[in-house]
């Protein structure tokens, strides 16, 4: 048998390079920005950026563990409930006088558990998908807020406490760096480590993965329970801008973090897409919001708008001409 | 075996049905009148006639949460021509919203069927369309009971041959269903996509065709359905039905509706929607807390789908005991 | 269908506050060219709850009739769900397009607090309308009836049309809704009186706006409570569905019913009978109301202290009275719709 | 040249996918009433070919004659209604529908008038065509709850029931036993006597000498000529296969057997197997045989943590251990090689390099991130070690054939340090130059000191490789023969139902 040599040193393709699904959100940012600042005097200002990012970003903590469950071919339907029922609880607690420390802690165990019930339920009931799982766990979660708190809000937090949704370090939103932090450990999670490397293998072929020795349960439990806990980020900052709490908060935040996902690049058909994707997804509807805002554009057009996006941004790689064997995982 | 299986899960899903009928009926004497159960299935039928799409599109692996939209779209559009023009026929208003859903099922078939966009994206994506699309068509404006003719208010409320209408709708519904899914090739290609769609086109089959068959029945019946809401409630309005994909979706996956395709009966997704349908009506009669409904309703769907798969592991280890080595 | 411009001014609240001395409309006009901005319009923002609600619509369309009358711009929004969320992102636009003043329809007292706390730091003028914010989150609310007099006023209508005895119940929308829940309240409080000693309020369900969920809730009422004689529905999705439920089981007569709806929704009960009357204000005055408001606040005629005045285009002098924490204006009581009036009023709102 | 003497020619085709050329100018003829065996190593194009003949794929060049007309097929279906059939290589069935709508699936019985399925009647037919077939199960059964080999029976179940004129076979006995065979050669027979021509795509030489009596051989996407088998020796055929000479198929190296490595006592899962003991020791190869279905995967997947079994205990190095996943097994240091690498070996959308360093993840972190570098060295290593055909580990697993795949699976089972293999059916579908290159790496293994357990149907694999051997019969171990009595005679008599007890039904010392 004669020995055969396989190259392992990839040659750089500059189609392969191109033809990245990222370049297409990055330009769609940049049209929308062309766009926002030729119909808005007001949009290009940096004051007025800042603090429209300060404005969207809280769902956006959620998109970053939903890229892992997406790219599992899970999904997780169950999260904005998570959103309430945590913010819910901080409330509740504060109100009955625990300490607001305290109450935020509880804030991110009551998520956490949450996401691990999720994923315990997912793992062991496996006949069952995790969208019946989550969609069951949607309702239950939304529904022990609403024993709770029955129908009052709670709130008259501490001052301070507001800072987390409203304020600025430096010259930048505290939200915004916080957001960082989370983003590049996510994405150094995803992209740089064994267990993204995994993630991406249970979204291709559980089954292989399994017979690979990747401990598929475990994995999956612990991205419903980072699900969970990013939920209850989400809940301590979108709190602490609602400066109150209700049972109804957050209502269909589960749908917008999927379509941004989704319009991020990321696929739950092949365990295919990037971090960088989603996050710039964030970015691209939550400033055409924005700016559409700014023009004052009705409700039902930016619902238009945004439907037509999503459809049309998936739908153009699909088109035969964009077509290419190279596509990185 | 697996046949005996799926009677059996349907047969342990009749068993929870009974059960929670008997502790409401102990509660609320009223729960099992004549007149309830009625009203109780009157309230369903909607619920049955979009499950019946569900389950077609869950069938292909596909979703669809655009059908709130799709269903207030075509309600309003249908509420809008009959207000213009009262002289109108309720068969050609059935046929204005069912056409109306036909059109934007087939929009969403193509987009799923020839673009290849995940179901779920394309259906959240058109959602949105739609649901703008309905408060552009009415300008932000209800249609409200005394703008329709009586002839459109009837056609939830009369009845045929002591029928009312919405429940023969849903029993001729599920019959052509039954019909279509087991004794047409058509029928069962749907099944064959969902079972392994490589293998599909390997043997043959359009699946792009079928797929955009199923999202298309899948809008016709949501026109259908929105036509008839807004006849039951006599009111169109933008908002209409929002957020009542989910409960669809419950009663398909309820009723044994496999999300990884391939798996769904008729006889299942009755049973879903009427296991749906006895909760939405029971619990405002036991008297519970409104502020408990919601939990409650998800423990029931999380409980009878825990059950479910318990009693069929079960079963799959008696049968795997009685297995001779 | 044909809108009222010129019935929205002759407001059906009219008739029922006993002397409104009807505005000129010449003190407007007169006042607009002073405004400081020389040249540019002063732009005024109304944010209501979501957006395809005619309620809505129409309480937008006084405010939008008002702003022109006092030349400035109007813009109106609303978000595709009634959620704070939205609201507090449309506020975010608001103040980075320098608006002068927004009114706003919340839907949370409370959690729009921080939100428009910031655009008062930013100078622009906040005031409420329909739905409250807290007191401190705004300068004056615009309040389109006393919640109290609406309490008192349906148990009142109620226990007329039921012979002041029997079982009665309440619909509401959501149990969330702090709107409803004040009524709610006052209703209760107005069972205390003696007189009322032979009802009995049996049960107060929750319709949460939805069709379906409201009508199973009504049919549910009427099979655990066979003898109820009333219901009273303080929410426009609630009372329409309750009056299509006695109209389909042939209930008209048996079972009462009155509450707060849209004369266009309710026009059909109403007419047959099944809801022999009941009330609503005219969210048209609500918002045209609003707007003059927001002007004297950008204007500096009005500050939101009370005991000020301000005279509102062809709704005449309105006065600030305390409401809790804060102040607010009162637009009169809510107006009553019967069959000798409807016909009148189902194509205007 | 005349035409009418084929029913089937196909002239100068040419497949290219991207980056690979499948085909290259490739030549083929078909008699009527002739059973042609197509035979090459892997990746030699022979299922693309076929593919094109069926229409899924469009050939880039050449030309297809059907009776001595010109036709192309846009699709499969064009491809079945002028009477052509295909079995392939990979079982593509509908896990969710019964046997019958697999078999009559696009082409079922419907009423005249009505278009009416006509259940009666296809369930009827689909029931005579698997009692032909030896089949002993109810067509009525659902198709994803009988084994790999039963699913392969109802696939030929499948092409008999178009009435083909050409019926075409991808590596039909993969998956069957010796007996089974025997029961699909019958059919292959009679089919031909009917005057139908048969294809048949196989490895094994047993059976193209058992049934055809043309062979084609195609090499690296090329055609290499066209015998009469009775006219080609069969060593210059595995020349023409493999361009070269293999001196030795079962080179089975004496390798030094030491300390016991595990011991298996009384191991049952309830419906699976029961009673399940023997050892395994170092450099020791251990047979695992019987026919499909016997148990033998269920035994070595509860091994490998899989699946769980309720009964029995697992001593490794003597100590006694209880595996709960896949994952501690191989810490623990057992290794499984799976039967379906499609499904349970491989992630088919990723490249090489990464399907070999999946088991191997935490080796190649440090301080939490993946070391690329390293990643790739591994890759490589374990690539040539094995002797994939590819042009870089960059290359996508899915777009490897067959037996290239199942290199790639062997690799991945190199990276980690493990004591004892289990090897399900690892020549499945493999050429030969493949698989002596996989036994000549089973035989060093086993000098390095690995236990391996060589699960496989084939009786001179077995008779070739192993030390001793287990049959296993419905769940049980029937037999335990040592190497001298190893005989293809003593395996199928232990392997089947009674009368086995003749043969040597000795205990290997527990
Ligand atoms: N869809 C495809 N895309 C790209 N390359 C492919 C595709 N299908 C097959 N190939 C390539 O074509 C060549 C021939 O593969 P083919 O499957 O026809 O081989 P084979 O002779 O059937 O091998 P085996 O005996 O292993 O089944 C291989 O190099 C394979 O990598
Ligand atoms: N999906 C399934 N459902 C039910 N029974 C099954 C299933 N898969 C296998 N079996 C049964 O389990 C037993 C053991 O099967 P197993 O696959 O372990 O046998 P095997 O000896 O490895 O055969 P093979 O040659 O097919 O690999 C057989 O009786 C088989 O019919
Ligand atoms: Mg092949
Ligand atoms: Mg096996």
């Amino acid at each position: 048998m004669e020995p055969r040599v396989i190259p392992n040193k990839q040659e750089w393709s500059w189609r392969g390079f191109v033809l990245q699904w990222e370049w297409l959100l990055v330009v769609l940012i940049l049209i929308v920005f062309a766009l926002n600042a030729s119909l808005s005097e007001f949009f290009l200002d940096y004051g007025n950026l800042r603090d429209a990012t300060m404005g969207f970003l809280d769902k956006a903590f959620i998109v970053l563990p939903m890229v892992f469950i997406i790219l599992m071919g899970d999904i997780d339907i169950s999260v904005a409930s998570i959103v309430a029922l945590s913010s819910v609880t901080m409330a509740d607690l504060y109100s009955h006088g625990m300490p607001m420390e305290w109450a935020m802690m509880v804030c991110l165990a009551v998520g956490t558990a949450c996401g691990w019930i999720n994923g315990m339920l997912i793992v062991k009931f496996k006949e069952l998908s995790s969208v019946i799982v989550t969609l069951a766990t949607m309702i239950i979660y939304r529904g022990i807020a609403y024993i709770l708190l029955e129908d009052q809000a709670a709130g008259k937090f501490p001052k301070w406490f507001k800072f987390l949704g409203w304020d600025y370090v430096g010259n930048i939103p505290f939200i915004l760096l916080v957001f960082a932090v989370f983003a590049v450990a996510f994405g150094w999670l995803l992209h740089k480590t064994a267990f993204g490397r995994k993630v991406y293998a249970i979204g291709n072929n559980a089954t292989a993965s399994r017979y690979s020795g990747v401990e598929v349960d475990r994995i999956k439990v612990v991205v419903f329970t980072l699900a969970g806990f990013m939920s209850a980020v989400t809940a301590l900052f979108l709190t602490a801008r609602m400066g109150s709490s209700r049972p109804n908060i957050a209502t269909g935040y589960e749908l917008e973090v999927i379509a941004m996902v989704v319009l991020g690049g990321v696929s739950t058909a092949g365990g295919k897409g990037r971090m960088i994707g989603a996050i710039l997804a964030v970015f691209l509807i939550g400033y055409l919001r924005y700016g559409l805002g700014l023009i004052n554009v009705s409700a039902q057009s930016l619902l238009i708008i945004l439907g037509l996006l999503l459809i049309f941004a998936v739908a153009i790689p699909r088109l035969k001409l964009l077509r290419s064997p190279v596509r990185k995982a | 075996m697996s046949a005996k299986i799926a009677k059996f899960r349907e047969l342990g899903l009749l068993v929870f049905i009974v059960l929670m009928s008997v502790g409401v009926q102990l509660r609320n004497p009223s729960f099992l009148t004549w007149e309830n159960i009625n009203d109780m299935i009157t309230n369903t039928a909607i619920l049955s006639i979009l499950a019946v799409g569900m389950m077609l599109v869950i069938v292909t692996r596909g979703i669809d949460l655009s059908i709130g939209a799709t269903l207030a779209l075509s309600g309003m559009t249908a509420a809008l021509a009959v207000s213009h023009s009262p002289g109108l026929s309720p068969l050609a208003a059935i046929g204005i919203g069912t056409g109306i859903g036909l059109v934007c099922g087939m929009a969403l078939g193509v987009l799923v069927a020839w673009v290849n966009i995940l179901p779920i994206i394309a259906t959240l994506g058109m959602m949105n369309v739609f649901r703008g699309l309905t408060f552009e068509s009415s300008g932000g404006k209800w249609v409200s009971a005394h703008q329709m003719p009586d002839s459109f208010k009837n056609i939830a409320t009369g009845s045929l041959l002591g029928i009312n209408n919405l429940i023969a709708i849903a029993i001729l519904v599920y019959a052509v269903a039954y019909y279509f899914v087991s004794h047409t090739r058509t029928g069962r290609r749907i099944y064959a996509v969902g079972s392994n769609p490589e293998s599909a086109a390997v043997s043959g089959i359009h699946s792009a065709r079928i797929l955009w068959l199923v999202y298309t029945i899948m809008g016709g019946l949501s026109g259908l359905a929105g036509v008839l809401w807004v006849s039951k409630f006599a009111s169109a309005q933008g908002d209409t039905a929002s957020g009542y994909e989910l409960s669809v979706i419950a009663a398909c996956v309820l009723g044994g509706v496999s999300i990884a395709g391939g798996v769904g009966k008729i006889s299942g997704i009755v049973l879903g929607s009427v296991l749906l349908g006895i909760l939405n009506n029971a619990l405002p009669m036991i008297d519970v807390s409104a502020f408990w409904q919601m939990f409650i309703q998800g423990a029931i769907i999380l409980i009878a789908v825990l059950i479910n798969a318990l009693v069929k592991r079960g079963i799959d280890r008696n049968n795997l005991m009685r297995r001779k080595i | 269908g044909k809108s009222g411009n010129s019935e929205g001014g002759a407001s059906p609240s009219q008739a029922a506050v006993s002397e409104s001395p009807s505005a000129s409309a010449s003190a407007s006009s007169s006042e607009s060219p002073s405004g400081n901005g020389g040249g540019a319009k002063k732009k005024f923002a109304i944010i209501f709850k979501n957006t395809g609600n005619p309620y809505g619509e129409k309480m937008m369309e006084g405010f939008k009739k008002a702003i022109e009358e006092v030349g400035g711009e109007a813009i109106l929004k609303a978000p595709d769900q009634p959620t704070a969320e939205a609201q507090i992102q449309m506020i975010e636009e608001l103040i980075s397009q320098k608006v002068d003043s927004i009114a706003i329809a919340a839907n949370d007292p409370d959690a729009l607090q921080p939100a428009l706390e910031k655009a008062m730091n930013a100078g622009i003028k906040v005031l409420s309308l329909d739905s409250a914010v807290n007191a401190a989150s705004r300068l004056v609310h615009v309040n389109q009836a006393d919640p109290e007099r609406i309490g008192r006023t349906l148990i009142q209508g109620v226990s007329e049309m039921i012979g002041g005895e029997g079982e009665i119940a309440i619909l509401s929308a959501t149990s969330q809704a702090t709107n409803q829940n004040t009524w709610i309240e006052w209703m209760k409080k107005e069972l205390e009186d003696p007189k009322y000693s032979k009802i009995k309020l049996v049960k107060v369900a929750y319709g949460d706006d939805l069709r379906d969920k409201s009508v199973s809730e009504t049919e549910a009422l009427l099979k655990s409570y066979p003898n109820l004689k009333g219901i009273i529905a303080p929410t426009t999705v609630g009372i329409a569905a309750a009056g299509k439920v006695l109209t389909d089981k042939g209930l008209k007569g048996k079972v009462q019913l009155t509450g707060l709806g849209l004369p266009s929704e309710m026009a059909e009960y109403i007419e047959s009978g099944v809801c022999q009357w009941m009330y609503l204000w005219n969210p048209i005055d609500v918002g045209y109301l609003s707007g003059y408001v927001a002007d004297g606040l950008v204007k500096g005629t009005l500050t939101g202290k009370v005991g000020e005045k301000i005279t509102a285009g062809t709704l005449g002098e309105k006065v600030v009275v305390q409401d809790g924490d804060g102040t607010q204006i009162m637009l009169g009581d809510p107006f009553k719709f019967d069959a000798s009036n409807i016909t009148e009023w189902k194509s205007v709102y | 040249m005349a035409g009418t003497e084929y029913v089937l020619e196909l002239k100068g085709i040419t497949k290219i996918f991207p980056g690979v050329k499948a085909l290259d100018d490739v030549y083929f003829k078909l008699r009527p009433g002739e059973i042609h065996a197509l035979m090459g190593e892997n990746g030699a194009g022979k299922s693309t070919f076929i593919k094109v003949i069926t229409g899924v794929h469009a050939p880039d060049e050449g030309e297809m004659f059907l009776n001595g007309r010109k036709v192309s097929f846009r699709n499969p279906t064009d491809a079945k209604k002028a009477g052509i059939a295909a079995i392939y290589q990979h079982v593509t069935c509908y896990p969710d529908l019964s046997v019958t709508e697999n078999i009559f699936m696009g082409h079922e019985k419907i009423a005249k008038g009505t278009k009416r399925i006509l259940w009666r009647d296809m369930h009827e037919e689909a029931g005579r065509l698997l009692r032909e077939l030896g089949a002993g199960f109810s067509p009525k059964i659902q198709m994803g709850a009988l084994s790999v080999a039963q699913q392969q029976i109802v696939e030929i179940a499948k092409a008999l029931s178009v009435d083909a004129k050409i019926i075409i076979m991808d590596e039909p006995t993969a998956a069957l036993t010796r007996s089974e065979s025997e029961e699909l050669y019958r059919i292959a027979e009679r089919l031909r006597d009917q005057g139908k021509s048969i294809i048949f795509i196989s490895h094994r030489f047993e059976d193209m000498y058992r049934l055809a009596s043309v062979v084609t051989v195609f090499r690296d996407s090329r055609y290499i000529g066209t015998w009469n088998v009775n006219e080609i020796s069969n060593h210059d055929l595995i020349i023409a296969m493999v361009g070269r000479e293999i001196s030795q198929l079962f080179p089975k190296k004496e390798a030094g057997i030491g300390e016991e490595l595990l011991r298996v006592e009384g191991l049952g899962r309830t419906g699976y197997f029961a009673d399940v003991s023997f050892t395994l020791r170092r450099g020791e190869i251990l047979g695992l045989t019987g026919l499909v279905g016997a148990g033998r995967t269920e035994v070595c997947q509860s091994l490998f943590g899989i699946t769980r079994h309720d009964k029995g205990r697992i001593f490794l190095k003597g100590e006694e251990m209880r595996v709960r996943s896949p994952r501690e097994a191989m810490r623990r240091g057992i290794g499984y090689l799976p039967e379906d690498r499609q499904k349970q070996g491989l992630v088919l959308q990723w490249a090489i390099g990464r399907n070999i360093s999946l088991p191997a993840l935490e080796k190649i972190s440090g301080r939490g991130a993946l070391q690329i570098r390293k990643e790739l060295e591994i890759a490589k290593r374990l690539a040539e070690k094995v002797s994939v055909k590819a042009r870089s580990v960059f290359d996508l697993v899915s777009s490897l054939s067959g037996g290239n795949q199942q290199k790639v699976v062997f690799a991945k089972l190199l990276t980690a340090e493990l004591d004892v293999l289990i090897l399900d059916e690892p020549t499945k579908g493999v050429d030969v130059g493949a698989k002596s290159a996989i036994y000549e790496i089973i035989g060093d293994l086993a000098c390095a000191g690995y236990g391996i357990i060589l699960v496989s149907s084939e009786m001179p694999e077995i008779i070739g490789m192993c030390d001793r051997v287990a049959v296993m019969r419905e769940g049980r171990i029937a037999a335990a023969l040592n190497r001298e009595g190893l005989t293809q005679e003593a395996i199928l008599a232990a392997s089947m139902d009674d009368g086995a007890n003749s043969y040597g039904q000795r205990r290997a010392e527990a």
